[in-house]
């Protein structure tokens, strides 16, 4: 069935989650920490209007809770504090020289296919556009890994993982209308969480290598020189 | 009656094994141009070192002068159980040709450790020398013992004998291989040429002489002893395995002294034939006689196959 | 049910004193009372539930059966123990000056938090709960592995951070997944409560929880530390302090393999078929095998014999997967016995590393010399760990490989291979260090080394004889899992 | 009625053949005469005393066990001397016996008291074992018992028949030995360095592993006391652990162990998938074809074989056996490797029903290869307890070789000589418990003594320990199998069952079994002359160093003592073997079916296997022979008095003078003919290096020489491996290259490729 025959709301998520992989690629292909941040920022905007669309025309109100922690969360809170780090660092100024960048964007295009193909499955026991919601969500996720092996920088690093966070949210919004209230919330918990520790972590990565440089993280390892 | 005729034999066995060797150096003399001794010699060798005060080294213990009679009545059993004019004796069956061979063993471990314990370099050197050629030796003799066991089914020296006996003349090709293969196993064992020489005089060569270079008086007597009874039992068993004839089956007194008359007969043709070879062929490197003994056991497996493909083939 | 309650109560109870109270003196102490109070509780659930059969409460949220509540026991258990242990130890490692005030008090509430955060998983009855708290058991610890603020701690501390969190993600994907299927056919609320799910599993749609699955594996897999998503856990048990991975190798993997195996039941209700235990069984052996081979190339103590807990995982996550009455009694016999006996190795391992100074193998030498107790007690560990009769883990992979005898003949060779190649990783390091002369300036401490011969008794009575409340219990959560009771 | 009286003699099983001969014509008629008509009384009778025989025998198994536990236990108490008093004060304890106590637990007195008491206890529990033993045996039946231990499913299994008591009896005459001579032997030993708690406990485990061994009727029982008498004695290995050759040793040995017993598991395994249930009567029963008959009997015959130290995988045997305390030498080299035998036996004659003749003729070749390869790589070791040790490798080997015979004359369906060929074996496993014992002890006492274990160190003893000289000299009698001496009828027995090579039809076999043969006469030859050295090297000649020089007879009763009882038993049943076979006739019946005819015709005096026929040997005669032929001569040539004493002269030094130790022959002197003539058997490493000086160079200063002999084993088979392993790590190691990338890398690769598996 074509997206014509498809009500307003469907209409809408639809595009939303067109918007969200956008954004996925535009941070899979940046190389500036700030915008990177920027753009996290964006993908957060969207999932939170994504939400709220569907709080409003699903009227489930406890949807709303989970669009204003997601705002609170990933819109403001998350990207400030990153962006304080890379102001910190100054590394707002240099720029992280992506190896093969066409290849990876080539790959990340490949996995949205990919994700399409694994989850055809579903399409038996639901509306194509379920299929296409996951599918989106599937390779958010996937291109978040993707950024996250792909870039150099910690936070980098945590934006992919933020990201990662984001397609999940979404899978759950739009092909569960939100998981249950309290795993919401835990969730939602355990995010918080993890963004404090991320700061205090940069802290104790910078006082140790002074620099938020993964790569320059191997001490540990198997290999015999 | 037959335990009786049994401890006569050994008794006989014993007096004569230095009338062997007495006739032995007496055909070598022959041979090589010498005057030869009188056929009594070794007795009154005998008689002389019995009588004499022996003279012990210093460090000797108590392995050393015991030795000898160990030695010798190791023989003397062993003498006991080889039959030399007739079959079926009693201490036949307490004793078989496995024991027989071990009989050899024991006596031989003893001379190596009398040779070791006096600690000079000589007696090492002798027993050292005569534990390897003895170690080589031996699995050719058994491959012999097997071939001829293995026809007669039996271990038991006379009733194999005996067996042999009663099948008459068969041509047993294994015989043959056998009967080489314990004919140059004992002149290894008994310390004739090519292995060892009885006679030298340079102690570098020697191998049974280096061992019993420290004995004297009657300790060298036994031992002298011994070794001639070693040599007659191997011609004995030579002899009786693989021409029997004549040997006593039953035990009236003409069978006995004719079956004396035979195993005399075959002995002073062994004693011919053992010092012409003497007389032709020169001692060995030490290092040769493994070739020499490997030779041996070749023959004996040769028997043992022959045996199992030709004769016994199923 | 109070008793289930109570069991989460007190450890957040703990959580909040400690952060708030402050470090004292006896704050160890207080940690071991704690620590005894719940197990006080737990054994209490256990006779509930072994008089009274499955708990579910009301509203559904917390399920105990069978098999969760001897992992809540072994929990709790192996909670009290550690911290037995860890009370003289850190107060000697802040002697040392390798701590301030600040950390011991952090160090104590997240020991509490972390306990929770097992308890949690272990009596949950929502999949998403599951998730959370388990989620919530990495960055209980996270902090905890960088406790000595080393560049090495650090990164360890990151890297556990990074990928536990990535592959924790992945289970999350793979529980709305599931969420996704069961809103299919039911109702939306508890439409993630596993007995629910259990009970409908026959309706679910196979295809997505074969996916479902798939994400689960990897993701709670990462925590169970199979290969090749290992690579976080050697770090972080070798750079924290010796009681975190005490509990980590005893407790966090463990319940890790738990998530995994209550999935698999859903799955396995769903999908007529295998899939999942192959999946399992393939996953469990590379672990198993690699792992065995990692040993050989040790040079840090807590690494080596974090590796062996790599090894054993893949064993239990092998049994799982084959499945059958059996494996699973093997597999869950090997749970008990590894965890007893690698905390208790563990218990060892630091007294060890703290009397020499260092945890580099090569430069500890002659612990029999310098203190007997320590050193015979990691030799005897050892010996357990790898699988020498009369202790409990032969018992297991005995069992374990009869299984496979009858089911997949051609994996046996494999399976000794690995045991044989393991033992001679651990003996190699092991024996040197225990045997010998000792290095200068190597000197006996103040140990506690209750816990361990504890812990070594219980492995030894259980490889002689499996106590009948234990057997039975075995054998109820067998025939749970597997649904069919051991011969 | 006599009934009660023969039922007692005959046991359980009134169609034996009787063990007394003075009873057999009764016996025989009762047999043929009214067996089939024995009134009904004599049936419950029987059953009644069956039962009270099972209980007997099993408690007296049980209890040899719980001794063994016991003395281990007991040694843990070395330290805690206050506690053990404060137990003490409570128990009422009358007078006498409270000062009695009172005085063992004085400061000073306690140690030593405690460790008599520890082998006091080891003692007794060898001391029920052979009682065991010999009750079983008599009683001709098997014993069954359940242990409520193990797993829920399956308790322990234990069955106590005829094969485990023969070995019971080797275990216990072996402790009993162990524990007369182990007091004195660990005086040596200082408390702080090596303490005697290990040392008790783990031997007093090491005992009961072997017993429950033997007693174990279930796969899984049969492991758990398997490995724990390898563990225990690992740590008996490593119980010295100062000398790093030690611990190497002690980790080899543990590592082989393992793999053995990985091999034994997978072999019981095998019988296992084809049976239902663990237990052997279940695996008994199993039906499996050739093939899997085959792959299991090689998994067998891998584990036992490398627990008994068949080369090539006796590599451990050497380095581990010499390293342990002299009397768990003893023990492991003399007794655990029955253990082994015992396990190869039960699992190829009494589990796998049917055995094959090519199992037959691997066995033959593996042992030949190991009695000619242990006896010469025994030949070239300075070390004594090294040399023993290889030795314990050439009588395994001769072992299995007379095993092999069993299995081809089984397979072609001639019970009756399997039988001889177990017989044998058997046999010559008990033999060689006894003078290996008595070999290693005697090594112990020389360590002891002399502080040293390398032969070209010693010479010259026999005049300072005359005792231990003589003792050891009859070691070295029956191990080189002379005449009078037990080691010979084994080997004879052995030489007979080759000798009946000619009823077999197979070509192959009838030309190999004598070739065999004669290498079994090879090694017995070597052996001869192996322990010539031996002897000659420590005992006889002029001491080599000063340590030998100074020497003293050992003071401790009990060293000597022990000795004597080994000696004693090699001599006497040299002398009569008739009572051993009688013994073993039971376990060929047991196993085969079948029994010897000798006691239809002999009497005990007689030695005739198959018939008196075909083979006879009558120690006993022979031994009357030589002492008269001893006594005659010895009384003739020393009648007259003036030539009766001996006269003591200098030694012929070729009239250089100045002969001393050093111009004797030394070990590799000896055996430098065998070197040469074997070169290809070892790796020799052989360097002279002379300094010269003078004018030109031309004169010799000093030279020395260094002679190095190294198995083949080594590089050619354990090298390889571990080095594969080790390269395999290294290639595995490449995966953890540290950086967090690459491993997000994996955990997305693996992800994805997961969800194109499942989505096939």
């Amino acid at each position: 069935m074509n997206i014509e025959q498809q009500d307003f709301y469907t209409q809408a998520i639809l595009s939303m989650a067109a918007l969200v992989g956008l954004t996925s690629f535009l941070m899979l292909g940046q190389g500036r920490l700030l915008r990177l941040i920027f753009v996290f920022a964006l993908q957060g905007l969207l999932l939170t209007l994504t939400t709220t669309l569907a709080a409003y025309s699903l009227n489930s109100p406890h949807l709303y809770i989970s669009a204003m922690m997601t705002l609170i969360l990933k819109v403001i809170f998350i990207p400030w504090m990153l962006r304080r780090q890379v102001v910190l660092m100054n590394m707002h100024r240099d720029v992280e020289a992506l190896k093969n960048n066409t290849a990876v964007m080539l790959g990340g295009a490949g996995l949205m296919v990919f994700s399409y193909y694994v989850l055809h499955p579903i399409v038996q026991t639901s509306s194509a556009i379920m299929l296409n919601a996951l599918a989106v969500s599937l390779s958010v996720v996937l291109l978040g890994m993707l950024l996250m092996i792909s870039h150099r920088q910690a936070v980098a690093h945590v934006v992919g993982f933020m990201s990662i966070e984001n397609g999940l949210f979404f899978a759950a919004i739009v092909a569960t209308k939100g998981m249950p209230m309290v795993v919401e919330l835990g969730v939602a918990f355990d995010v918080l969480v993890a963004a404090v520790l991320f700061g205090i972590f940069f802290f104790h990565i910078r006082t140790s290598i002074d620099s938020l440089d993964v790569d320059r993280m191997n001490r540990l390892h198997e290999v015999d020189q | 009656m037959n335990w009786l005729l049994a401890i006569v034999q050994t008794l006989l066995f014993v007096a004569l094994a230095p009338l062997l060797s007495g006739w032995l150096k007496w055909c070598k003399c022959h041979l090589q141009n010498r005057k030869a001794p009188s056929l009594l010699q070794p007795y009154r060798d005998l008689m002389k070192l019995i009588r004499k005060q022996p003279v012990v080294a210093e460090h000797a213990s108590w392995i050393f002068t015991r030795s000898p009679y160990i030695i010798f009545s190791a023989m003397v059993l062993a003498a006991s159980v080889v039959p030399l004019i007739a079959v079926d004796l009693p201490t036949a069956a307490s004793a078989d040709v496995i024991v027989l061979v071990g009989f050899f063993a024991f006596a031989r471990f003893f001379l190596a450790l009398a040779g070791l314990d006096i600690g000079t370099a000589f007696g090492g050197m002798g027993s050292s020398r005569e534990m390897t050629i003895s170690s080589l030796a031996e699995p050719a003799m058994l491959m012999a013992v097997f071939t001829l066991t293995m026809t007669a089914s039996t271990t038991n020296l006379s009733l194999a004998i005996a067996h042999v006996l009663n099948e008459g003349l068969v041509l047993r090709p294994s015989f043959v291989f056998a009967m080489f293969a314990l004919i140059l196993v004992a002149i290894a064992e008994t310390g004739r040429v090519p292995v060892d020489n009885p006679t030298t005089h340079l102690e570098l060569t020697m191998i049974h002489e280096a061992m019993i270079l420290e004995y004297s008086g009657r300790h060298l007597a036994l031992i002298e002893w011994a070794s001639q009874l070693k040599l007659m039992l191997y011609g004995v068993l030579i002899a009786n395995i693989f021409w029997p004839w004549g040997i006593a089956q039953n035990f009236s007194i003409h069978a006995l002294g004719y079956g004396l008359l035979a195993i005399s007969g075959k002995l002073a043709a062994l004693a011919v034939f053992l010092s012409i070879s003497e007389t032709l062929v020169a001692k060995m490197r030490l290092f040769r006689v493994q070739e020499y003994l490997s030779f041996a056991y070749l023959l004996g497996l040769l028997g043992m196959l022959s045996h199992i493909i030709l004769e016994a083939s199923r | 049910m109070i008793a289930a309650y109570l069991v989460l109560l007190i450890p957040f109870a703990g959580i909040l004193f400690f952060a708030f109270d402050g470090h004292k003196q006896e704050t160890g102490r207080l940690n071991v009372r704690f620590n005894a109070v719940t197990l006080a509780a737990t054994v209490w659930l256990a006779v509930n539930v072994l008089n009274n059969g499955t708990i579910l409460s009301s509203g559904k949220a917390f399920i105990i059966d069978s098999f969760n509540v001897y992992l809540i026991v072994l929990t709790a258990f192996i909670g009290l123990t550690t911290a037995i242990f860890s009370a003289p130890y850190m107060e000697h490692e802040k002697e040392l000056g390798k701590l301030t005030e600040r950390r011991l008090k952090l160090y104590y509430s997240m020991y509490q938090g972390f306990m929770l955060a097992m308890y949690l998983v272990l009596t949950t009855n929502n999949m998403g709960v599951m998730w959370v708290a388990m989620e919530g058991a990495t960055l209980a610890t996270v902090l905890l592995v960088s406790l000595y603020r080393t560049p090495e701690s650090i990164e360890a501390a990151w890297k556990y951070f990074i990928l536990c969190g990535v592959g924790i993600a992945q289970a999350l994907f793979g529980t709305i997944l599931l969420y996704y299927a069961a809103v299919q056919i039911g109702d939306g609320d508890n439409a993630l409560l596993w007995s629910v799910l259990f009970d409908n599993a026959r309706k679910l749609n196979p295809e997505i929880l074969e996916i479902a699955f798939v994400f689960m594996l990897i993701g709670y897999g990462t925590k169970i530390g199979l290969v090749p998503l290992h690579n976080w856990l050697p770090d972080a048990h070798s750079e924290g302090p010796t009681p975190m991975s005490a509990v980590l190798s005893g407790l966090l993997l463990n319940d890790a393999l738990y998530a995994v195996v209550r999935n698999k039941m859903l799955v396995d209700g769903a999908t007529q078929g295998n899939m999942a235990g192959l999946l399992m069984m393939g996953f469990g052996m590379l672990s198993f095998l690699v792992a065995a081979l990692f040993l050989h190339r040790q040079r840090d103590i807590k690494r080596l014999f974090s590796y062996s807990s790599i090894e054993h995982m893949g064993v239990m996550t092998f049994a799982f997967g084959m499945g059958g009455p059996l494996a699973t009694f093997a597999a869950l016999l090997h749970m008990t016995v590894h965890s007893l006996t690698k905390s208790a190795i563990f218990v060892t391992v630091g007294h060890a590393s703290q009397l020499a100074g260092t945890q580099n193998m090569d430069r500890i030498r002659g612990l029999i010399k310098t203190q007997p107790r320590i050193g015979w007690g990691l030799l005897i560990g050892t010996v357990a760990i790898a699988g020498f009769p009369p202790f409990g883990v032969f018992t297991s992979e005995f069992l374990v490989l009869l299984a496979t005898m009858h089911s997949y003949p051609w994996l046996a060779p494999l399976l000794l291979l690995g045991i044989g190649i393991a033992f001679a990783g651990l003996f190699r390091h092991i024996q040197p260090i225990v045997y010998g002369e000792q290095p200068e300036g190597q000197l006996p401490i103040k140990a506690n080394l209750w816990p361990v011969m504890i812990h070594l008794a219980l492995v030894l009575w259980l490889g002689l004889a499996i106590p009948d409340f234990l057997a039975n219990w075995f054998s109820q959560a067998t025939l749970l899992i597997s649904g069919s009771m051991p011969l | 009625m006599p009934i009660p009286t023969t039922i007692w003699l005959h046991g359980a099983n009134e169609h034996e053949p009787a063990k007394s001969i003075y009873f057999r014509d009764q016996f025989v008629r009762q047999c043929h005469g009214w067996d089939w008509r024995m009134p009904v009384e004599f049936y419950e009778y029987r059953s009644q005393f069956l039962q009270r025989v099972t209980m007997m025998v099993l408690i007296l198994a049980y209890a040899a066990v719980l001794c063994s536990f016991a003395s281990g236990m007991l040694a843990l108490l070395i330290n805690q001397r206050t506690s053990v008093h404060a137990l003490l004060e409570r128990v009422p304890i009358q007078r006498g016996g409270r000062d009695w106590l009172d005085d063992c637990l004085t400061e000073s007195r306690y140690p030593l008291r405690l460790k008599q008491a520890v082998f006091i206890v080891l003692g007794l529990s060898g001391l029920l074992a052979v009682l065991a033993g010999i009750a079983v045996l008599n009683s001709q039946s098997a014993f069954t018992d359940q242990i409520g231990l193990g797993l829920p499913w399956l308790p322990w299994h234990v069955r106590f028949d005829s094969l485990s008591g023969f070995f019971f009896l080797i275990v216990g005459i072996a402790v009993v030995a162990v524990s007369i001579y182990g007091p004195g032997y660990v005086e040596a030993y200082q408390e702080e360095k090596h303490p005697f708690a290990v040392l008790g406990l783990f031997t007093g485990l090491f005992v009961a592993g072997m017993l429950l061994v033997l007693l174990a009727d279930d796969a899984f029982f049969f492991m758990i006391a398997w490995e724990l008498m390898s563990v225990a004695s690992y740590f008996l290995v490593a119980f010295q652990h100062e000398n790093p050759a030690n611990r190497r040793a002690a980790f080899l040995y543990l590592l082989m162990a393992e793999v053995g017993a990985l091999a034994i598991i997978l072999g019981f395994g095998v019988l296992a998938s084809f049976a239902d249930g663990l237990t052997f009567d279940a695996l008994r029963q199993a039906n499996l074809s050739t093939t899997w008959a085959s792959i299991a009997f090689v998994l067998a015959l891998l584990g036992f074989g490398m627990k008994a130290g068949i080369v090539p995988i006796h590599v451990w045997l050497p380095e581990a056996h010499p390293v342990a305390p002299s009397h768990i030498s003893a023990l492991m080299s003399g007794v655990m490797l029955k253990v082994a035998v015992y396990g190869l036996i039960r699992f190829c004659f009494d589990l796998l029903t049917d055995v094959h003749w090519q199992w037959g003729v691997v066995l033959l070749v593996l042992g030949t290869i190991s009695a000619l390869g242990g006896i010469l790589y025994a030949m070239m070791q300075p070390n004594l307890k090294r040399l023993l040790a290889y030795s314990s490798v050439e009588n395994i080997g001769i072992i299995f070789m007379v095993l092999g015979l069993a299995m081809i004359f089984m397979a072609n369906g001639f019970p009756q000589l399997a039988a001889l060929g177990l017989l044998a074996a058997l046999f010559h496993a008990f033999n060689h418990a006894l003078f290996k014992n008595l070999l290693f002890l005697g090594a112990g006492i020389l360590q002891h003594q002399i502080h040293s274990l390398d032969i070209d160190c010693m010479g010259g003893l026999i005049k300072r320990m005359p005792q231990t000289s003589f003792l050891f000299l009859i070691g070295c009698m029956s191990i080189s199998s002379l005449p009078l001496f037990n080691g010979f009828v084994s080997e004879w027995l052995a030489f007979q069952t080759a000798l009946q090579v000619d009823v077999l039809d197979n070509g192959v076999l009838r030309s190999l079994i004598p070739v065999s043969a004669a290498a079994l006469a090879l090694t017995a030859a070597l052996a001869a002359a192996c322990f010539v050295k031996v002897f000659g090297m420590i005992f006889l000649g002029l001491p080599r160093s000063r340590h030998s020089e100074k020497a003293q007879e050992v003071d401790d009763k009990g060293m000597l003592l022990a000795l004597k009882l080994l000696a004693g038993l090699c001599f006497f049943f040299g002398i009569f073997p008739t009572l051993i076979i009688a013994a073993l006739n039971n376990v060929a019946k047991q196993l085969i079916g079948q029994t010897l005819p000798n006691d239809t015709l002999q009497s005990w005096m007689w030695l005739a296997p198959v018939s008196a026929q075909k083979a006879s040997y009558s120690p006993i005669l022979v031994l009357v022979g030589v002492l008269i032929a001893c006594a005659f001569t010895f009384w003739y040539l020393r009648r007259n008095p003036d030539t009766k004493t001996m006269r003591r002269a200098a030694t012929w030094d070729c009239g250089f003078g100045g002969l001393n130790a050093r111009m004797q022959y030394s070990c590799s002197a000896f055996t430098m003919p065998f070197r040469r003539i074997f070169a290809k058997v070892w790796l020799i490493d052989e360097q002279i290096d002379k300094d010269m000086q003078g004018a030109l160079d031309m004169d010799v200063s000093s030279i020395r020489y260094r002679l190095q002999v190294e198995d083949h084993c080594w590089p050619r088979l354990y090298q390889p491996i571990a080095h594969g392993i080790n390269s395999a790590a290294r290639l595995v190691g490449r995966i953890q290259t540290g950086n967090i990338r690459v491993y997000l890398g994996y955990s997305f690769v693996t992800l994805i490729i997961m969800l194109w598996v499942v989505s096939l």
